[in-house]
């Protein structure tokens, strides 16, 4: 069970900062079209934040609620992997940033449906369709940047090289993780991470760019070592409920 | 029988339909002058929703709980979705987004003068759905009948959401006004920064706006600028007495005679300042949807690059 | 003594956050000589920052602190002028701003030292000494820049042209200042004005740059309406105050 | 009398200038090799001041207190003092500080790996100056002896500093230790991060390390890695316990035999991982530097026209 809470808090802190991440976008987005599909990718992982920390804080039975999970807790309790904190760069950062993490959220989520957690799947199945919206949608802008102009090309595959190396930590087990997957709480990585494989093999074919080989994986913010990144995006996310603790908004 | 109107001009005729309450649609014969006013009426609502993205957008990172945090993104978003809507109303009389873009870019299209003031602390949040969206509503709600028929359509759908925002905003109000003394305070000290520059959304004083007859008599505009500005007024001042706020406007008190509040006089070489591009966002403002735009050209190139190729494509294959 | 607390607490605050503004370039500056220049200038006006709090908790009388003051008020209360708020931009920003605060300051300073208020002048003297050298700083660079390169000129001008309209607010005294004007309690700004006025011209000719006319001056940040930017500014600034507040550090 | 030194070739007579502790001055011959070495060593130095003012600076905007952002930031400062007297000291061997940056930019040149890690709270502020600058201390007193003389003078300034650095960073994590909870867990934390790769700074173990022994005889290293790792755990390991904190190691014992701590075995791979440039923040801190390089470059570009133009009126008016 505390176990569980963990694993919970770790999915909802991804969504948290990821949501977060894509908000900035908001108001600035190359098309308005693209503001509204961001907003609404946000929208989503937000959504999928609070029904998980509402969890996450059943599970716990501490008496602490969604927003003093994600407003009250340091940078070094947040367990979201590294890749959901870079910064949005350009729009090809972004989208990349999302196609890696919406080709995990949606294979992951996937088996999650099954979960013997019968409240832990029943987020997933709501969270999959609009995975699966995100996912088709970060996919076809890796095409059209990959297949567009040379200068759309160049940058995708920037964002490429500088972002692929925090995909490994999205199926590298933890400590946590292994042991869930021991009991059989939540899936093995090996089956998500080959349907991911595939998934970007024929996305990338598509948008005729090369799959990065031989990259270097870094890992460490599933267990709280993240970038300096994640520490401004605290500040902001966290300052009113920092300096008026306590309060009903 | 013969018709009564076929011995009418078109100009004639066109006003005989507006005064009919018939709808004008793009494929009618329109007077210049209308289909210009419109244009730029149409096109300056829609620049507003774009920029209008900006000063909330700006607490988007900062909202205080993840509820709010998700209502308020929404709200941005819905003011995209309108900036949409009627930036395509526009273009059936003739422009072009592209168009539209570059005249707001360049300084020659205007938005409301209202989102160059900052949002400075979360009861603007409160502030701009309560007070801003109130007025946009008391103008938006009569144009719900305007002689155009896209715009009027557009209309039906950004007044719903916008009451639907109203109602959002006076809620953080509430929630302030009956929270904790700091919550109290902060909520005054927004209300007092708000007020004046949503009485300048109506727009000067009745004498000083001389397009108003014409825009009357084709039924784009349906009441006066100070009309409104007292309708909102009438609207605001017991309900700002209803959340325990005090208007920051010691001659606001009830006429028994006129029915209705009198109020002080506003600021207009404020108003003007900041309509001439001298408020304190109007640079931040139009620097960031310039700067949105032209680090956003390369990914507008791609993905009409890409869509070229694919057309091709099938076509070959076909 | 209330008005002069007020007072204290203005000069505070804007020696505070242009402090602030300029550590943000610690480690990013143009030439390693130029970041030592602007860290050093950065740390004189933090001194001046804590003399001046220091002083107006003990005017206030309430118990407060240097850092109390600093790091537990909303941006709403911050009365800095808006000019020491607005962002870094690129160098030739950073060095507009800061000549045009230096020349505002140095003037200002320097009537202060005749100052009635025996503490306040005391403080100023030691100011003074170091807004000299700043001042010098600053009018060399833009002459340098002024006179540099076609790039350098077309930038300085362009932050001229940004920049100049937060000017007047330093001289344009606010309520509590022609109070305390008055009083005899601080100096005219006509006076600080013309020699400002004199220095500028002095150091904008040699620059062969022209002289803004007929900007209309933006003011509102002494009576504590700010531009966005002071937000985010205090997000990080106040962020460990008021997420442990009342510890030592 | 014959000089005994005469009939030594240039090599030989270097050499024995070296054990006679006589320094080596820019003019002097030196061996090729030496020369090449010492570039390499001592602007490796200097980027690691350069690079390493990112970390530190990465709190100067959020640290505690106004005390606290002034000791803070005047110590980056000093670190990029230290840069400038480093390049200098490099630039007597016939380098220069723009050839030394463009070796950093592209990867030639390498910066110590432990910049390469985050700075993720306040406490990494402590664990930075006292553990980080206490090993770096241990590294450097040495070279204040250093046989080429203007790497040694250099040294000796950047240590008096390095010292003082190194007690406010103790200072910190003792206030922290004898702070509320919050803090002495934020002080833990940050000692579990950074105590293993202290020790990696110490290099490879003196089997991996096959430079050591030439630079012994050079008298441009003093002690091997592994004495320096030892002298370091000796030093670090009570002061751990003075302030309450464990050691993230449970192999670490005094041993009464060697009169020293036993100590586990540093990971390796990670050290490597990191060198190669595959730590958490490699990309990011060269990064920060190129942009700051590249964006800096109108400048440099402007201050050297104006000298130059200044130049030209000043000999025109003589």
């Amino acid at each position: 069970r505390q176990q569980l809470f963990q694993f919970v808090l770790q999915l909802a802190d991804t969504s948290l900062i990821l949501g977060h991440r894509l908000s900035e976008w908001c108001g600035h987005g190359p098309i308005l079209e693209q503001d509204l599909a961001m907003a609404n990718i946000a929208l989503d992982l937000l959504g999928e934040t609070r029904s998980l920390y509402q969890y996450a804080a059943q599970l716990e039975g501490q008496g602490r609620t969604e927003d003093d999970l994600a407003y009250l807790r340091s940078a070094t309790e947040y367990r979201n992997p590294l890749l959901v904190e870079q910064p949005n760069g350009d729009f090809a950062d972004t989208v990349v940033r999302q196609f890696l993490f919406d080709n995990f959220h949606y294979h992951f989520l996937k088996q999650l449906l099954t979960n013997a957690d019968e409240r832990l799947a029943a987020i997933a199945e709501k969270s999959l369709k609009e995975a699966t919206y995100h996912l088709k949608w970060s996919s076809e802008w890796i095409i059209r940047l990959g297949d567009g102009t040379d200068e759309s090309r160049r940058r995708v595959e920037k964002s490429i090289t500088e972002l692929w190396r925090f995909s490994g930590e999205l199926t590298t087990p933890t400590a946590l993780e292994k042991s869930l997957q021991a009991m059989g709480l939540i899936p093995e990585y090996e089956d998500v991470q080959a349907s991911m494989t595939a998934h970007a093999e024929r996305v990338l074919t598509e948008a005729t760019l090369a799959i990065p080989q031989q990259i270097f994986m870094l890992t460490g913010g599933k267990d709280g070592r993240h970038t300096e990144h994640l520490g401004y995006i605290l500040t902001e996310l966290q300052y009113m409920q920092r300096t008026f603790p306590g309060l009903t908004w | 029988m013969e018709n009564p109107t076929q011995h009418l001009t078109p100009e004639e005729q066109f006003q005989a339909r507006i005064d009919a309450d018939v709808r004008i649609e793009p494929k009618d014969w329109m007077p210049d002058a209308y289909r210009k006013t419109l244009i730029r009426q149409i096109s300056q609502h829609a620049h507003s929703e774009l920029v209008g993205m900006l000063p909330e957008g700006n607490w988007i990172t900062r909202a205080p709980s993840l509820k709010r945090k998700s209502i308020l993104l929404s709200k941005v978003q819905d003011e995209a979705g309108h900036g949409l809507y009627l930036y395509s109303a526009a273009e059936t009389l003739g422009t072009t987004r592209d168009q539209m873009l570059a005249d707001l870019h360049s300084g020659k299209a205007k938005y409301s003068s209202i989102f160059n003031y900052p949002t400075l602390s979360w009861a603007d949040m409160g502030c701009v759905g309560w007070l801003v969206d109130g007025a946009a509503i008391l103008n938006q709600v009569p144009l719900c009948r305007t002689s155009y028929g896209p715009y009027a359509r557009a209309m039906v759908r950004v007044c719903k959401e916008e009451s639907f925002h109203q109602r959002q905003g006076f809620e953080i109000m509430q929630t302030l006004c009956e929270g904790a003394e700091s919550q109290k305070a902060m909520a005054q000290e927004a209300l007092n920064r708000w007020w004046w520059p949503t009485l300048m959304m109506f727009g000067p004083k009745d004498e000083d706006s001389p397009n108003t007859a014409q825009s009357m008599n084709w039924r784009i505009k349906r009441f006066t600028n100070d009309e409104l500005r007292q309708k909102f007024v009438d609207m605001m001042v017991p309900q700002a007495e209803f959340l325990g706020l005090t208007v920051p406007d010691e001659k606001v008190q009830w006429n028994e005679a006129r029915q209705a509040y009198d109020y002080g006089e506003v600021n207009w070489d404020e108003f003007w300042a900041v309509v001439k591009g001298n408020g304190l966002c109007n640079r931040d403002r139009l620097g960031a949807r310039v700067k949105a735009h032209e680090e956003g050209a390369w990914v507008r190139e791609a993905a009409m690059a890409h869509a070229a190729k694919r057309a091709e494509r099938e076509l070959v294959a076909a």
